[in-house]
């Protein structure tokens, strides 16, 4: 295998998930989350596949190939949900959706 | 040479994915952050080229930046100015731990990628030329994980029913008026 | 036999439950009859065995009957069990008997009160209660007709449960009876750990060798007996009780606190010798304390206003008597003073009865004088009864009083002693007696008794009047039964149960004798002197003296004492329990716990802000702590 | 079989009486005494053929529920456990007939409550399985929870949550002690080795929920509140044979199958049921009001049982026994008297109340004979008990036996303070002059109780004698 | 290239996951066709026949399956542990359909909720015989995506979209962790089956592999609501609509344990006193957040949601004990949980409907003698999630500690036996309220509903469940050994 080896790609995985998770720990908007979601999700995948790679083995690959169905579908019900909450008028901001709480 | 070439294909998509990611989670615009997305999910399709996953990278540029992206950025546009949500603030406790907490992971997984790395991690199997091709994809999907494959299909059609639940049109309740 | 002892024990308790059952489809004055009749029988029944007793050999009067087993645990068992002997003949005779003259008194006597039926039911339990307790054949159903005398007494004493009063001397007889009945007990468990039984046979037999004579095991199986009797008894230190409990009617007084149930502590004391007789000391306490008894009684009683007080107090110092005859081992002497004493007692007590249902239940002898006239008869009695206390010869007292004393003196030492207090006492006893008659029934008739007084056809009901002429009778001639050397009726037919001391003899005896005349002679002049019409010497002395007159007046303060003791202190312990342990630490800890359960509740429900970033926070911040820990164990 | 009926018939009554709402008040108070009367008659039966000689359970059944663990349907009746079960019967029967009389509201669902109480604690007496007896031992308390929850007086709220979550603590605790009993014998069979060892923590375990529900001192903080907002019929079955179910834990589980640890720590608990004797005594002695002293005098006796416990001889068990059916009775008594008597003056306090026995001799009567009972008078049969049982304190230690001697006093103490204070001196300012005296119905349900102890008075040897001794 | 060999499939074992699949197919496309009067009746009779047809194929293959085994190229399993779970599962689908036949929402959504409703106890039944990595996180998606749409499926409400916005993040957030750690431990053994998981883990990396383990462990943890990956639960419990709050209790728990059994067991035997010690501590928290919270809530929706959490501690502590005992007492428990969790919102349900308010404790007063089969019946579920008989959780509970005890911890069966004491305030609260105090005036806004046959059929079938699972122990606690007997327990 040519360029770095697959420590290098793990590395990075680790710290595009971290980077994601961050996302979400730290926005309000609930778009950003979702934006967020997707980079951890696909720094899962940046594992999967770094891993298949070493192993030879195309299992890695098709997981990560349905992650990225799954992604995509949560992002569609993500962004359904964002909608939906907008058009009642309430603030996009997860801080202040908290009617539910306590 | 090649060695050469490919360390710097890796070096410039491991900087634009790491940079685009922090730009998706800092941009105050979401219209922004989902367009950093875009360079984000491009950077890593090069890093699965490298890691001779051609078909995974076609179709993450495909479905990614194809469609959800896209998708994004439509309700991005929808949502107008709604969409802006500033910064949490200062350094809150929420966000210290934050910080922390994900800090804590990375470092964790790295100081086990660290320890393992001189072991087993170097070697690294030997691969056809098959490997990561769509063919190989596709007789993994249509063999060993055809239910993968065939739950795949659901998930996407229940997201899509979903959609259209909570993004379609209102009920004709709320336009009666409510109790 | 057995037969007619079981009906002498149940016919009464047959009276309780046909009255308690008939309630008010029984005449008032059956229902009396009833209880009366009840002892009656058993009067009758006691009469034939003591004749069937007495045909038989010296050594062949006792027996034992047993009907059922009553309790059981293991090895032990208990049977309801009496014993027929010479001694608890005697007692039944005296108990039935003095009882059934009572009884049928108080036919006459509670007729017309509102709860008459109650009070003759009452009446019968009693009887049956101190018939168990005479004759029970083991110490465990003694204590069980110990007790049912106490509360047969307290529900008597209260009988007149309206007045305050009443209630609190109920109460108070009660209370102390069962302190007296607590020590009982204990003993009773020392015997069963030691001994294994309870029946008097198996006691008596093994005890000496199970208890070892003078060991501490005996004195403290003796001092438990020594405090029910003393309890029971009403002695010092146990002896506040009874002068209360004359808030009852008078034949309760009468019949209870001063015939039968109150020289319970003489029948235990000669009932249990063989126990007593391995601890000495203990037993000679007990005379010591009935010398106290005698003398502080009589003090007491000089003081008193209340005609039944007076004559309360005079039981008490009797009683003291009997214990020092007991004490000392005079068992015969104790009881036949314990008899002679029910006799005149009873007497005294049912003419002060009928003193006072002719002035309208007044008991007060300042309102009292001149009822001589008034109440010839009446008077008559009183002064036999007077008589026989202050023990002149040849009324019965004499010789019971005469008997104790002249065994004192043979006794040694500590004998000496005693018969000194006695001599005291007897001047006391004639002091205090001859006062009360002469308040009573000399000098000018006063102003609230010609107010009040109402005569009825013979000074009383016809029903009151006989028994009391016939225990007039009684206490003219019952001292004739056991005359100083001449006969020993009763020390001889006692003998198979107990031992009698020896009595003094010559010299000894005929000084005893004379010394006790002459007290009581030396008492009956002081008090003619004093008391004879209302004057001012006993005032001018009282004035003289305002320490002795306060203090005895306030009988020599036991009863501040024993509040200030225990009963203040057991009810402040009470309250501050129930303010400083009950209800802060038991009852609110829980409040306290679900407070502070509460408060970390909040807290933790305040961790929910709805916030979600919050949520992944803590979701990440779970898997931080989780991935550290595994891999640093790993 | 028998006793599967005796569980099952109270049970199978509470069931029709709930599933049968349309019957009136009537209907369903007649049917619910006929049921609790058939039940009484029933353990009649099963009393008069019952081999009091043999030593082992009877009249049982063994019926598999989970195998895997060896836990069944086991059931049957020791000679103690019998009289445990008719006082039951007779208890139950009387509150059922107290409750029909003063027509509680919604009757049926009350009183069928009241049998499935009935049938949970004759399954407490009469289970030979540790999770059964642990099933029927929170059985009781759900009926107990909605009666004093539903139908008690105005505090009845913080009392239901005090009592229910005391016990369930204590029992709790028992449940986990029973699992690694029954795990460590590897059955769950009573009869058979299970529960049988030295493990303190187990014996602690099983003591825990005993202690609670008996109550020892310093346990019985749900007691004065229960007591006092139960309905009295409540309250006569909660303290009358409730309370019984602990002792009877102490006496045929905890301190027979953990000999040892019970050995160990018989001072420490004979030393918090003499406090809790004199404790009780004591603040019954100054409560305010007729429940508080029945509730008071409640706990000291039942610290007086645990002490003949304790003491582990033949003396205190029988005596412990003794005392239980003793106490079970007059505490009914007691508590359906002062119901009757709230009922008059629609208040316990003391203060208010007196002067009662002018005009009312039934009440005086009961009242009284119950009272001298209660108090431990020399010739009744609580006397006959507690002498067994001091007597039994006594071989293990002279100091107990007096602990209990200066409660004999206390006792009388108290007992006629309460007597007093209703019947006796100036009409209290709560009695009206019109207030009846007892009326038949609650005579016929009062009576046979106090009927009960004076027969019991004259021949308490009738339970004596018909223990087999298998528990020493 | 490979040869290609397409695989056996076996549609029996798939049948309960494709008779919910095919019926939420059919109703979806009916309801385009059917005119909206009749929808509603369409939808439920498939969704109730459907239910009960899986629920039956289930039933009948744990009847076949003496032994387990991987089918369509090992990526599920057909065994017993599936097949009883997918019986659950089914069962609470059922129940959820005679409770939310007159849920006022279901009007204008009639079509789609029943297809989600099906779809999701179809993803249930699919995650339950997960048997690699891949197949658990498209199954957990699956319903995790069904469900999301359906907290949020009244889409005028806000407290529904709020519910279903945050359910999605922190599902998402999970599935994210879930999926990281699959990644983890598929390099660290080169695997995604379990079995060869397991298998690969002696040669493996073994810190990727404890690393992956911790982050699927919070995955799974996650999906079972219990403590500290817990805190969605009230807000979307509260914020869901209360007949699918009543399936996601059950069901998702039954669906999230039995697969965290599975996967602990057989991936992971091997890190046994990792997770069991892990799982311990996270009953302790789970116990004593649940309880404590629950302590204090006014809203009975909330309350039962925190009661969930807490029971997700009793669940888990079987799992804690990795040994057989464990598993049978598991699945035992869930039985009655789920019977119990589903009657309790159906009750829930009721009030609400009637009163067109949330239901708080306040508002119940009353409502047990106004309506006395569901308050006596809400009552049974509130002393048998105390667990206090006659409910089967009784039993559940005894099995859970006898599992730790016979483990050796002692101390945990204490912990549990502690907070049960505390859950006893809040869960009497319930029932004060229904039955002890005074009813309010003018509370029913909602007027009178007339009666609901069908809710109180399912709330009927609850009791019975609840009942009979203690009453007929036996064979159940035997099905529930044959469900877990192929497993190997780590512990002994």
């Amino acid at each position: 295998m040519l360029g770095p080896g697959v420590a290098a790609y793990l590395v990075l995985s680790v710290v595009l998930f971290a980077t994601g998770a961050l996302g979400v720990l730290l926005r309000r908007s609930p778009l950003i989350i979702l934006l967020a979601l997707e980079i951890m999700l696909n720094a899962g995948n940046l594992a999967l596949i770094a891993f298949a790679r070493r192993l030879g083995d195309g299992d890695g690959q098709i997981f990560a190939l349905t992650v990225m169905v799954v992604a995509a579908a949560e992002a569609v019900l993500g962004l359904g949900l964002i909608v939906a909450v907008s058009r009642q008028r309430a603030d996009l901001d997860v801080d202040r959706l908290t009617t539910l709480r306590g | 040479m090649e060695e050469f070439l490919v360390w710097l294909v890796w070096v410039a998509a491991a900087l634009a994915l790491l940079s685009s990611g922090l730009a998706v989670v800092l941009f105050s615009n979401p219209f922004y952050s989902a367009l950093a997305l875009i360079g984000n999910l491009a950077s890593l399709a090069v890093l699965y080229l490298l890691l001779e996953a051609e078909f995974v990278a076609a179709a993450q540029v495909l479905v990614y930046a194809g469609a959800v992206v896209v998708m994004f950025l439509f309700v991005i546009a929808y949502l107008g100015g709604q969409a802006d949500t500033a910064w949490a603030g200062g350094p809150t406790l929420q966000a210290v731990a934050a910080v922390v907490a994900a800090g804590a992971i990375a470092v964790e997984v790295v100081v086990v990628i660290a320890l393992k790395a001189d072991e087993r991690l170097s070697d690294t199997a030997e691969v056809g030329e098959a490997f990561g091709s769509p063919g190989q994809i596709g007789n993994l999907f249509l063999s060993d994980h055809l239910l993968a494959f065939e739950v795949t299909s659901i998930v996407l059609l229940v997201a899509a029913v979903g959609g259209v639940i909570l993004g379609g049109a209102m009920p004709r309740a709320r336009e009666r008026g409510e109790r | 036999m057995e037969a007619l002892a079981w009906t002498a024990l149940f016919s009464p308790a047959a009276a309780v439950v046909a009255i308690a059952l008939a309630g008010e489809r029984i005449d008032r004055f059956a229902a009396g009859v009833l209880a009366a009749a009840s002892t009656g029988v058993s009067f009758l029944c006691s009469l034939v065995v003591f004749v069937v007793l007495l045909g038989r050999e010296h050594d062949d009067r006792s027996e034992l009957s047993t009907l059922w087993t009553w309790l059981s645990a293991g090895d032990l068992e208990i049977g309801v069990e009496i014993l027929i002997d010479p001694l608890s003949v005697f007692m039944m005779l005296v108990v039935s008997g003095v009882g059934f003259l009572i009884l049928s008194y108080a036919v006459g006597y509670m007729h017309g009160d509102a709860e008459e039926r109650r009070y003759h039911a009452y009446k019968a339990l009693f009887v049956f209660s101190m018939l168990l307790l005479v004759q029970s054949g083991n110490l465990l159903l003694l204590l069980a007709g110990w007790g049912m005398v106490g509360l047969s007494s307290y529900l008597l004493i209260n009988f007149w449960h309206a007045r305050r009063e009443a209630v609190a001397a109920g109460k108070k007889a009660f209370v102390m009876n069962a302190i007296g009945d607590a020590t009982f007990a204990l003993a009773l468990f020392l015997v069963i750990q030691r001994v294994g039984a309870l029946d008097f046979e198996t006691v008596f037999a093994d005890a000496p060798e199970a208890l070892g004579e003078g060991s501490t095991v005996a004195v403290l199986v003796a001092l438990g007996l020594l405090g029910g009797a003393l309890a029971k008894s009403a002695q010092v230190p146990l002896h506040t009780w009874l002068p209360d409990a004359m808030e009852g009617p008078t034949p309760v007084s009468a019949l209870i606190h001063a015939a039968t149930m109150v020289t319970a502590g003489v029948y235990l004391i000669a009932r249990t010798s063989p126990l007593f007789e391995l601890a000495v000391d203990v037993q000679e306490l007990a005379g010591i304390l009935g010398a106290v008894t005698l003398l502080v009684a009589g003090l007491v009683a000089l003081v008193q206003t209340d005609i039944k007080r007076v004559i309360a107090y005079s039981t008490m110092s009797q009683i003291g008597y009997m214990f020092v005859g007991v004490g000392l081992g005079a068992y015969g002497a104790g009881l036949f003073h314990l008899m002679t004493h029910a006799f005149f007692k009873a007497l005294l007590f049912m003419a002060a009865g009928v003193v006072i249902h002719a002035l309208a239940d007044e008991q007060d002898i300042r309102r009292m004088g001149g009822l001589a006239r008034e109440l010839p008869w009446t008077f008559r009695a009183f002064l036999v009864g007077s008589l026989a206390l202050a023990a002149i010869p040849p009324f019965a007292g004499f010789f019971s009083k005469d008997a104790i004393l002249s065994s004192a003196a043979n006794a040694g030492t500590l004998g000496w002693i005693l018969w000194a207090a006695g001599i005291g006492g007897a001047f006391l006893t004639a002091l205090y007696t001859f006062r009360l008659l002469f308040v009573v029934f000399f000098g000018e008739i006063s102003p609230f008794a010609r107010e009040h007084l109402h005569r009825e056809r013979f000074e009383g009901p016809l029903a009151m009047m006989w028994p009391v002429a016939v225990l007039a009778v009684l206490s003219v001639v019952g001292g004739l039964l056991q005359i100083p050397g001449v006969w020993h009726a009763v020390d001889t037919w006692l003998e198979p149960v107990v031992e009698s001391a020896e009595e003094a003899t010559g010299i000894t005896a005929t000084f005893s004798i004379l010394a006790s005349l002459a007290a009581a002679l030396g008492g009956i002049a002081l008090a003619w002197v004093l008391y004879r019409r209302p004057g001012e010497r006993p005032a001018a002395i009282r004035r003289r003296y305002p320490w002795a007159a306060r203090t005895l007046e306030h009988k020599l303060y036991f009863d501040e004492a024993y509040d200030a003791a225990f009963y203040a202190p057991s009810s402040r312990l009470a309250l501050w329990l129930g303010r400083w342990i009950e209800e802060p630490l038991v009852l609110r800890s829980l409040g306290g716990l679900a407070t502070g359960v509460r408060d970390v509740s909040d807290r933790v429900a305040a961790t929910q802000t709805g916030g979600v970033r919050a949520y992944v926070l803590a979701l990440a911040m779970g898997l931080a702590v989780l991935a550290v820990v595994f891999l640093l164990v790993a | 079989m028998e006793t599967t009926v005796l569980i099952l018939l109270p049970v199978a009554g509470a069931v029709v009486l709930w599933f049968a709402p349309w019957l009136t008040p009537r209907a369903a108070g007649g049917f619910a005494l006929l049921v609790a009367l058939a039940e009484l008659a029933f353990w009649i039966g099963t009393a008069l053929n019952f081999d009091f000689g043999s030593p082992g359970p009877q009249a049982g059944a063994d019926r598999v529920w989970f195998a895997d663990l060896d836990v069944a349907y086991r059931v049957g009746l020791h000679d103690y456990s019998l009289w445990l079960v008719g006082l039951t019967a007779v208890a139950t029967a009387a509150a059922v007939g107290y409750g029909f009389w003063v027509g509680r509201e919604r009757a049926g669902v009350y009183l069928s409550l009241l049998l499935f109480l009935e049938g949970a604690t004759v399954g407490v007496f009469a289970a030979q399985d540790l999770v059964l007896f642990y099933v029927f031992w929170e059985a009781m308390l759900i009926p107990l929870y909605v009666l004093i929850g539903v139908w008690g007086g105005p505090g009845r709220l913080g009392a239901t949550v005090k009592f229910v979550v005391y016990t369930m603590a204590g029992s709790l605790l028992m449940l986990v002690a029973i699992i690694a009993a029954g795990l460590q014998a590897g059955t769950f069979d009573m009869t058979s080795a299970a529960g049988r060892g030295s493990s303190t923590w187990i014996f602690l375990g099983f003591a825990a929920a005993f202690a609670v529900k008996a109550p020892l001192f310093p346990f019985h903080g749900w007691l004065p509140d229960a007591y006092r907002e139960s309905p009295p019929e409540v309250a006569a079955v909660l303290s009358g044979v409730i309370s019984k179910t602990a002792a009877y834990g102490f006496l045929a589980i905890a301190i027979p199958f953990y000999p040892g640890p019970a050995e160990d720590w018989r001072v420490p608990a004979l030393v918090l049921a003499s406090i809790g004797l004199v404790y009780g005594s004591l603040l019954a002695f100054r409560a305010p009001d007729v429940r508080g002293v029945v509730a008071y005098s409640s706990l000291a006796q039942m610290n007086l049982i645990l002490i003949g416990l304790f003491a582990a001889n033949t003396s205190g068990y029988t005596g412990a026994l003794l005392q239980m059916v003793n106490h079970g009775l007059i505490s009914a008594a007691l508590f359906l008297l002062a119901g009757a008597i709230e009922r008059r003056a629609s208040t316990g306090q003391l203060v208010l109340l007196g002067g009662m026995a002018r005009g009312r001799p039934v009440l005086a009567t009961v009242l009284i004979t119950t009272g001298v009972i209660a108090l431990a008078v020399p010739g009744s049969s609580a006397f006959a008990a507690e002498f067994l049982v001091l007597n039994g304190a006594f071989a293990v230690g002279w100091g107990w036996a007096v602990v209990g001697a200066i409660a004999i006093v206390l006792a009388a103490m108290y007992m006629l303070r309460l007597v007093s204070a209703v019947l006796h001196e100036n009409v209290g300012s709560a009695v009206p002059a019109e207030a009846l005296d007892l009326r038949p119905a609650e005579v016929g349900v009062i009576a046979p109780l106090v009927v009960a102890l004076l027969a019991l008075s004259f021949w308490p040897a009738a339970i004596t004698d018909r223990l087999s001794g298998a528990l020493f | 290239m490979d040869e290609f060999t397409a695989p056996t499939i076996d549609w029996a074992a798939l049948s309960p996951v494709l008779i919910t699949l095919g019926g939420a197919s059919v109703v979806l496309l009916a309801s385009l066709f059917l005119p909206p009067g009749v929808r509603r009746g369409f939808g439920a009779a498939v969704a109730a026949v459907c239910f009960v047809a899986a629920g039956a194929a289930a039933v009948a293959l744990f009847a076949a399956d003496e032994t387990g085994r991987g089918i369509v190229s090992d990526a599920i399993r057909r065994d017993r542990l599936a097949e009883l779970a997918q019986v659950l599962v089914m069962g609470a689908g059922l129940l959820t359909v005679g409770v939310s036949y007159r849920e006022p929402d279901r009007v204008e959504r009639a079509g789609e909720y029943w297809a989600l409703l099906l779809t999701a106890a179809s993803g249930m039944a699919f995650f339950v015989a997960a048997n690699n990595l891949m197949t658990l996180f498209l199954g957990l998606e699956w319903f995790s995506i069904c469900l999301y749409v359906l907290t949020a499926i009244a889409v005028e409400r806000l407290p529904g979209l709020e519910a279903g916005l945050k359910y999605l993040i922190v599902g998402s957030f999970g599935s994210a962790i879930l999926l990281f750690g699959s990644a983890l431990v598929y390099g660290a053994t080169g695997a995604i089956g379990f079995e060869e998981i397991a298998a690969g883990t002696a040669e493996g990396e073994r810190l990727f592999l404890v690393a992956g383990l911790a982050m699927v462990l919070v995955g799974l943890g996650f999906k079972a609501s219990a403590a500290p990956f817990h805190m969605w639960t009230p807000d979307v419990y509260e914020g869901a609509p209360t007949p699918v709050t009543g399936f996601m209790a059950a069901a998702t728990k039954v669906a999230a344990l039995v697969v965290t059994l599975r996967v602990l067991v057989t991936a992971f035997p091997g890190e046994e006193e990792l997770w069991t010690v892990a799982l311990a501590v996270i009953v302790c928290a789970s116990l004593a957040w649940g309880n404590l919270a629950a302590l204090v809530q006014v809203s009975v929706k909330r309350m039962l949601a925190y009661s969930s959490i807490s029971h997700a501690g009793f669940l888990l502590m079987p799992i804690a004990a990795g040994n057989e005992l464990g598993g049978r007492a598991l699945l035992y428990y869930l039985i009655a949980y789920s019977a119990m969790s589903v009657g309790a919102f159906a009750v829930v349900a009721v009030r609400e409907r009637e009163l067109a308010a949330p239901v708080t404790l306040g508002n119940l007063a009353g409502f047990g003698w106004e309506r006395p089969f569901l308050g006596g019946s809400m009552a049974l579920f509130m002393f048998g999630f105390i667990g206090l008989p006659p409910a089967g959780i009784f039993l559940g509970k005894i099995y859970a500690f006898a599992a730790v005890i016979e483990r050796g911890w002692t101390w945990l069966a204490i912990v549990g036996a502690i907070f049960t004491a505390i859950s006893i305030y809040y869960y009497v609260g319930v029932i004060r309220a229904m039955f002890m105090q005074p009813r309010e005036l003018a509370v029913a806004a909602g007027g009178s509903p007339p009666p609901d046959r069908l809710l109180v059929a399912s709330v009927a079938a609850s009791v019975v469940v609840a009942v009979g699972s203690l009453l007929v122990a036996d064979p159940l606690i035997d099905i529930a050994r044959d469900a877990v007997a192929f497993l190997p327990f780590p512990v002994g």
